[in-house]
């Protein structure tokens, strides 16, 4: 028993948060509550993304449906894909970075809390900047990847285009401040003996997309400046007329947009993997390899972006390069599947919620991958893109990939966000409906894609052959609308009247089991000495593997206060928020830049120093009081 | 975990009742199906496929026997003694490792093959056709033949196809699924695909599609193709190729009064939703004017298609779309159209703003489908609806409300242009105006 | 990137930086390369020639290095700034170069440099 | 291998040292290694740009063109190459200069606790002097932009005019941006320095500044030979 972390003395009871007012939470730097913020708001979005994609099916579900006009479809998907991806999937992802990276390394908040706190400040209303249009039906309509030269002004001239563009810009901003936050955290706020290859395996998949974000971002960001420099000030880098080649904006995009979609995997393969060991009660098979995985997977992902364009005549040459390049990605990806298996190889398994979920992953995630490699052999895909059997493969991999992955790690961590568990019973629900619908509704579309179906068409033609799986991907719809719905109930119930959770409930093995549930705002009263990469499990053989801890033991001990320890925590500020406001207001005066001209220099000006005014104001208060 | 009891038993039904389904639909009729060697391009594409999904079948297959076998054998049991702590195997991970890798390979060689065998040059002799893409309609050129038409493609079997694929505003893709995979048009770019329909095929229609979001029309921007024999194919493009047989065509110039409502028309096109730079308009203008040989009426027969067999074999080719209840037409009137009164009212439209009919003094526009032969199609706007008198009347009447964000104009007298917001009056057609243009164009054959 | 995390935490990171001995040299290097980039440029038979192109890439990488280096001290600071810097340098070069192959821009600088 | 040092507490008086047990893994400054990673996600930034310039050079159907002379077909008007090397290269001259004079601030404020006797010694040390040094080239730097900027707009090539102008003006004008960004950080320090005095302790904050610094100067290295020697 010796070298078992038994849990320390400190983690014996909890005390309710002390300050719990708004202003609190609008001027919060703690790692914990902006995590929670990411948590709810991502949730928020993710509901509104399936509502929209619930709308898409319906209009399907018959030949030359009527249930919305063709304008607001096209506005519908759009902003289907452009939620789910920029304001569910990655701040879902952001949500256990924040919460998770600190307590994993054994720090007491990020490198740069208010920072932090900006990020999200700017993600939220980034987010409502982009989502508001819609219920004036003047959202964005030009794809999630508007394609140049559809999305100039030129063909596009209303608004609709231009809150894409200045929305993706803001959210780029969130993304990029946070890559930054994140990569001195892990690199520099490790406790001691927390060598990188003693780091939590879900810490090493965040690192890794972290240097995806800060290096994809910029690329997206300056095809950005050249449509909006295109659409506000007339510059030509898509018009057509003066000769330019609308495979730029193609290639800047996929540039970004393939690394993007690891940067959307790999959090979830992280969580995966703290999940499957717990509930195998077996260490990571492989750790090395899948740490080095991770990072080729990263790697590559830079170089295989051109296999979205083997439809537009890149020749041979290049369509040969990239499809072998992207063929590679499917070795280390299968690296880690195999190893996940071996992990619960031999091992006792306990089927909890989260673990069903990630077990799940496994299996649909490999669905996906496959359904992607045929995509990698260009003369295939050239049947294949633009076709429902791409959304088969994208749905696959980012609903049985992300999506299963981040909610196996909602289940397995939400005892330590909040202190409660999620109920098992309605839990098993939501698993179960969602397996079932997801296959319902997705594996159709790889039929209907092989059997001619176009994307991004509002109307099919009946007798085309594909009534029924159209019928059947709606059906799917339906439920998973209900199956999401028990989950995102269980999430709002459970919250404050879910079962108590002790600081080690499931057996993790980890630094942040050794804290109390929910963690107090210090997270460690003292700066652990790690000595191994699972320092709460005995190893050695013996007769027990860890001390789960029960709410019973916890019972009754207080926690000291960070006074009472003379930790000094960060001050919170509302300036991160402040800040963040000030940018929004300067981009929206560019909206107003054609009808008046004038107020929207006054605007911007006004809100620039704004901005800058209260950056600076946030930059010269010290973070802590002097001791 | 008695909780998870029902809702597991549940979902076992329910997959089981998901996967009937799915290998039920397997058995239904698929018109657009990309699975049938009709040319030897989608031949080399479906035997690639074929070792994708082998390959991909397989690897499916074991990796989920494996995970569904380990989570059963290895379930917690009550005795929960500790497992062995394994942190990894050097061997077995070289070795799931390696084998992808060779799966990779056997995957590899023959894409890249095939890769350099598709783009190769087309054959020289290859019949060459021009495909320019409008939104949201195909404007086909046969070069070779020297004239031009719209959204009906017809094809020799046994010859090889070499497309030229441009386009005049965004971009669209090419998309004929059972004769191959699609090529995107670019704009600024002309790219190339080319086919074989097989030379066995019997005469045949079939369906495509434009496979590149371009618009509110994206999904209405549809094609039909004919791969006919080769006599047949003769027959047609002999036909295609002189003016359209209609009494006095050549006859009276067209009011010059006419002209100047021509170029509103036109800037009105190049401004608002989805529209057409006039400078790339005046570069496609130029070969659509020279491009018909004016023969005289040595009439040479008409051929097309035939209907009835599109009809019968071949009923997924014949579209259904419903027409919007946004626009009334009143039908009756069709019975008066008078075709000459139409050509009349034709000629002072701001119809030939856009459509050239060869032969006619209002032969230059080629921002709309060329008209020469228009009463020979089976369909009109993009594909969306079959082209007979009563839909093209609704056509004209108003092209917005049946096709979103048309850049034809809406021309109902009194009706209201979704696209451009205004109400129609000065050059507005009356029911009657328009029933007999309908008689007109039905005529050009 | 390991053995970087075993290094005992000192009060700061101040590497000793190289002083005005270096700065001066530096300046001078730095201001002659690129004086010898600028007349090139007015030399026909130097601008003219193939090496023009390969010689002004190599002039210009040079003065990118030096400042780095020094002005930038990464020779002198810890290794993690180096990699922080040199691995995104990478991707970015490699990013670069794929593009201007896809636009086929780079045969023609090929041609150059053979 | 575990860390065998107790955590140690960081230079006092910075607004974002790592909260809580101020133990940092590597020891070193968290917003050192925060503007390396900055860096880093910038060359990205510019890669995309210059790859965009390149791509279009010489691909505008009409001019005016960087190197070569254009005749407009249609009105007959000439157009001289947009490129004024000799101006350029002054203001190259003087962006690598002032990364000259920053080396010498982020010294001088290195060693304020060393005692200076010689008048040289006491130039050298003079952050003050060499901030202002620094930024005033920054300036000059920015005001031969600003020329360069207003005399091709008046030689006919505006951001709107070809593929050209629009690739040029936004590459440049990112770069100057940065510039200018760069400027006021310095003035900010210079205000801090008059205020209470910059000591050995803001090394660090100096030290990032001038590695922003450098890294722009290093961008304008590519720029100058990629753009404006290389035809
Ligand atoms: C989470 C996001 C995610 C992930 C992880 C992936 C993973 C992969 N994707 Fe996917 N992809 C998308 C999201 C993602 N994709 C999206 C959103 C689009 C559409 C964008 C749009 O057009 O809107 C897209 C589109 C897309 C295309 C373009 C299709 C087209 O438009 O024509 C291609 C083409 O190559 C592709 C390939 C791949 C490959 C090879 C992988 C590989 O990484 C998969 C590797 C995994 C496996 C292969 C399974 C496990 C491996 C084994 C069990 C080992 C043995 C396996 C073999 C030997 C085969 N993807
Ligand atoms: C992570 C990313 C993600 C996720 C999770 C999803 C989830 C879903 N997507 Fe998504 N999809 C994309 C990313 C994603 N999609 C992208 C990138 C595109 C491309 C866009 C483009 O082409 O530009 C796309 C496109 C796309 C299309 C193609 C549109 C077209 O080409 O015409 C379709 C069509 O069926 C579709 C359907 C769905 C469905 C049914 C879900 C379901 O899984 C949704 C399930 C969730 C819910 C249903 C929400 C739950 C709702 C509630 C809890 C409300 C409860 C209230 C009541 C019950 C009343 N998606
Ligand atoms: Cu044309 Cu889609
Ligand atoms: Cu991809």
């Amino acid at each position: 028993m010796a070298t078992i972390a038994a849990a320390p003395p400190y983690t014996e009871q909890k005390v309710t948060p002390a300050d719990n007012g708004v202003w609190s939470w609008l001027t919060t730097v703690d790692h914990k509550r902006i995590g929670a913020l990411y948590l709810v708001t991502a949730l928020v979005f993710f509901v509104f993304g399936g509502l929209e994609a619930a709308v898409l099916r319906a209009q399907l579900a018959t030949p030359n449906g009527r249930v919305v006009s063709s304008e607001m479809y096209s506005q519908l998907f759009t902003m289907h894909g452009t939620t789910m991806i920029f304001l569910a999937v990655m701040p879902l992802s952001a949500a256990f970075f924040n919460f998770l990276i600190p307590l994993q390394i054994g720090a007491r908040d990020v490198a740069f809390p208010r920072l932090n706190a900006f990020s999200y400040w700017v993600y939220l209303l980034g987010g409502l900047f982009i989502t508001f249009p819609i219920f004036f039906a003047v959202a964005p309509d030009g794809g999630w990847f508007g394609y140049a030269p559809l999305s100039t002004k030129a063909y596009s001239p209303q608004i609709n285009m231009d809150f894409w563009v200045i929305g993706l810009q803001i959210l780029g901003i969130s993304s990029l401040a946070a890559a930054f936050n994140f990569i001195t955290t892990i690199i520099n706020m490790r406790a001691p003996g927390m060598t990188l290859m003693r780091m939590p395996i879900f810490t090493w998949m965040s690192f890794v997309v972290q240097f995806l974000v800060a290096l994809a971002f910029p690329v997206i960001t300056v095809a950005l400046v050249f449509l909006l420099l295109d659409r506000f000030f007339g510059t030509n880098f898509y018009t057509i007329a003066k000769g330019a080649d609308p495979l730029l904006w193609q290639h800047l995009f996929w540039v970004f947009g393939h690394p993007e979609v690891y940067i959307l995997i790999l959090p979830a393969f992280g969580l995966v993997s703290e999940v499957l060991p717990t509930f195998s009660r077996k260490p990571l098979f492989g750790y090395p390899v899948m740490v080095y995985s991770g990072i080729l997977i990263g790697f590559l992902g830079f170089g295989v972006w051109a296999h979205h364009m083997f439809s537009v005549g890149m020749g041979p040459i290049a369509d040969a390069v990239f499809s072998l390049t992207t063929m590679l990605i499917a070795i280390p990806t299968g690296v880690k599947i195999f190893n996940w298996i071996a992990t619960m190889w031999g091992g006792q398994i306990q089927f909890t919620v989260a673990m069903k979920y990630a077990v799940a992953l496994v299996a649909m995630f490999t669905i996906g991958g496959i359904s992607g490699v045929m995509h990698s052999s260009p003369p295939a895909d050239l049947q294949q893109t633009d076709t429902y059997f791409v959304v088969a493969h994208f749905h696959y991999v980012l609903f049985g990939g992300s999506i299963f992955g981040l909610f196996a790690g909602l289940y397995y961590y939400f005892p330590k966000f909040t202190g409660r568990f999620l109920s098992e019973k309605l839990g098993n629900w939501h698993f179960w409906i969602t397996l079932v619908s997801m296959n319902l509704t997705f594996f159709p579309m790889h039929f209907s894609g092989l059997l001619g179906m176009p994307r991004r068409i509002y109307q099919y033609d009946a007798g085309q052959g594909l009534e029924l799986f159209n019928l059947m991907s709606t059906a799917g719809t339906v439920l998973l609308m209900i199956g999401t719905a028990i989950g995102l109930w269980n999430v709002y119930r459970s919250w404050n009247h879910g079962e108590i959770a002790s600081s080690n409930p499931w057996g993790g093995a980890t630094l942040e089991w050794t804290i109390p549930s929910p963690p107090p705002d210090y997270n460690f009263a003292e700066i652990p000495m790690v000595k191994s990469r699972y320092p709460l499990w005995n190893m050695k053989g013996g007769d027990k593997l860890v001390h789960e801890t029960t709410a019973e033991e916890e019972r009754g001990q207080r926690i000291p206060t960070a006074k009472e320890l003379g930790i000094v925590m960060p001050n919170p500020s509302i300036w991160p928020l402040v800040c963040a406001a000030g940018i929004i207001a300067m981009f929206c005066g560019l909206l107003f830049l054609d009808s008046n001209p004038l107020l929207a220099i006054a605007i911007m000006t006004i809100s620039t120093f704004w901005w800058v005014g209260s950056l600076y104001k946030w930059l010269l208060t010290p973070l802590e009081d002097h001791h | 975990m008695v909780g998870t009891f029902r809702p597991r038993r549940l979902a076992a039904f329910a997959l089981l009742g998901a996967l009937t389904l799915g290998l039920a639909a397997c058995g239904g009729e698929y018109p657009n199906s990309t699975f049938n060697h009709n040319s030897e391009y989608n031949s080399a594409i479906d035997d690639l496929f074929d070792k994708l999904l082998f390959w991909g079948t397989l690897v499916f297959i074991v990796v989920e026997v494996a995970l569904v076998y380990t989570i059963f054998r290895f379930r917690r049991r009550p005795d929960g003694r500790v497992p062995k702590q394994v942190h990894g195997n050097t061997a077995l991970e070289i070795a799931w490792t390696a084998i992808p890798a060779v799966i990779l390979i056997f995957i590899a060689i023959p894409t890249v093959r095939t890769i350099f065998k598709t783009q190769a040059k087309a054959a020289p002799d290859a019949l060459q056709v021009e495909v320019i893409g409008h939104q949201w309609w195909w404007e086909f050129k046969y070069p070779q033949y020297g004239f031009s038409t719209a959204n009906e493609l017809y094809l020799p079997n046994g010859r090889t196809v070499n497309f030229q694929l441009k386009t005049i505003d965004v971009l669209h893709s090419f998309w004929i699924p059972q004769m191959g995979g699609k090529r995107d048009l670019i704009s600024n770019k002309t790219n190339y695909l080319w086919f074989t329909p097989n030379k066995d095929l019997p005469s045949s229609a079939w369906n495509g599609f434009c496979a590149e979001f371009c618009g509110p029309s994206h999904a209405n921007m549809r094609f039909r193709v004919f791969t006919v024999t080769s006599a047949e194919f003769s027959q047609w493009t002999a036909h295609q190729q002189q003016v359209a047989i209609f009494p006095a065509a050549a006859a009276e110039a067209a009011p010059s009064a006419a002209v100047p409502m021509v170029m509103p028309a036109v800037r009105q096109v190049s401004s608002g939703g989805g529209s057409v730079p006039i400078v790339q308009v005046a570069a496609v203008l130029a070969p659509a004017i020279d491009s018909l040989p004016v023969t005289t009426k040595a009439a040479i027969p008409v051929w097309t298609f035939p209907k009835e067999r599109m009809v019968k074999e071949f009923p997924h080719t014949v579209p259904t779309t419903p027409l919007p209840n946004t626009v009334s037409y009143n039908e009756s009137l069709l019975a008066e159209g008078d075709a000459e009164r139409g050509r009349q009212i034709y000629s002072r439209s701001s119809c030939i703003g856009c459509h050239a009919i060869g032969g006619t003094p209002f032969n230059m526009s080629a921002i709309g489908p060329n008209l020469t032969h228009v009463g020979t199609r089976h369909t009109l706007a993009g594909g969306l609806y079959p082209n007979d008198a009563k839909h093209l009347a609704y056509w004209i009447k108003s092209a917005p409300h049946l096709k979103p964000g048309s850049i034809m104009p809406t021309l109902g007298k009194g009706l209201t242009d979704p696209v451009r917001k205004n109400v129609v009056t000065v050059g507005g057609l009356t029911d009657m105006e328009i029933a007999d243009i309908v008689a007109y164009l039905q005529a050009l054959k | 990137m390991a053995e970087h995390s075993q290094v005992a935490a000192p009060a700061h990171d101040e590497a000793h930086h190289p002083g005005w001995s270096t700065y001066w040299k530096v300046a001078v290097i730095l201001t002659v390369i690129t004086a010898v980039e600028v007349s090139a440029y007015y030399i026909p038979a130097w601008e003219n020639s193939w090496v023009y192109v390969p010689s002004m890439l190599i002039m210009s990488g040079v003065k990118f290095y030096i400042v780095v280096m020094y002005y930038m001290h990464l020779k002198y600071d810890h290794k993690l700034f180096r990699s922080l810097f040199t691995g995104p340098l990478l991707v970015a070069m490699i990013t670069l170069v794929g593009l201007l192959f896809l636009f086929s821009k780079l045969v023609v600088r090929l041609g150059l440099l053979s | 291998m575990t860390a065998t040092t107790a955590p140690t507490p960081p230079a006092a008086g910075d607004g974002h040292t790592p909260s809580g047990g101020h133990y940092t893994s590597l020891g070193l400054d968290n917003r050192k290694i925060a503007i390396w990673t900055f860096i880093g996600s910038e060359c990205m930034l510019f890669a995309s740009l210059i790859s965009t310039y390149l791509i279009y050079k010489g691909r505008s159907p009409e001019g005016p063109y960087p190197h070569e002379a254009w005749t407009n077909p249609t009105t007959g008007e000439v157009f001289k190459p947009i490129m004024n090397i000799p101006i350029t290269s002054a203001s190259t001259f003087v962006l690598l200069a002032s990364s000259f004079a920053m080396v010498l601030a982020l010294a001088a404020v290195q060693n304020k606790h060393v005692l200076k006797v010689t008048t040289g010694e006491k130039i050298l040390g003079s952050s003050k002097l060499w901030l202002w040094v620094t930024c005033l080239m920054g300036m000059t730097f920015l005001g031969f932009q600003a020329y360069e900027f207003t005399s091709f707009v008046h030689e006919g090539l505006t951001m709107r005019t070809n593929l050209f102008g629009s690739s040029f003006f936004t590459l440049t004008g990112f770069h100057g941006a940065h510039v200018t960004v760069g400027v006021l950080w310095l003035f900010t320090l210079l205000a801090i320095d008059y205020k209470r005095g910059l000591t050995a302790a803001d090394a660090t904050i100096v030290d990032i500044a001038a590695l922003y610094w450098h890294f722009v100067d290093v961008v304008w290295i590519a720029i100058f030979t990629l753009l404006y020697l290389i035809k």
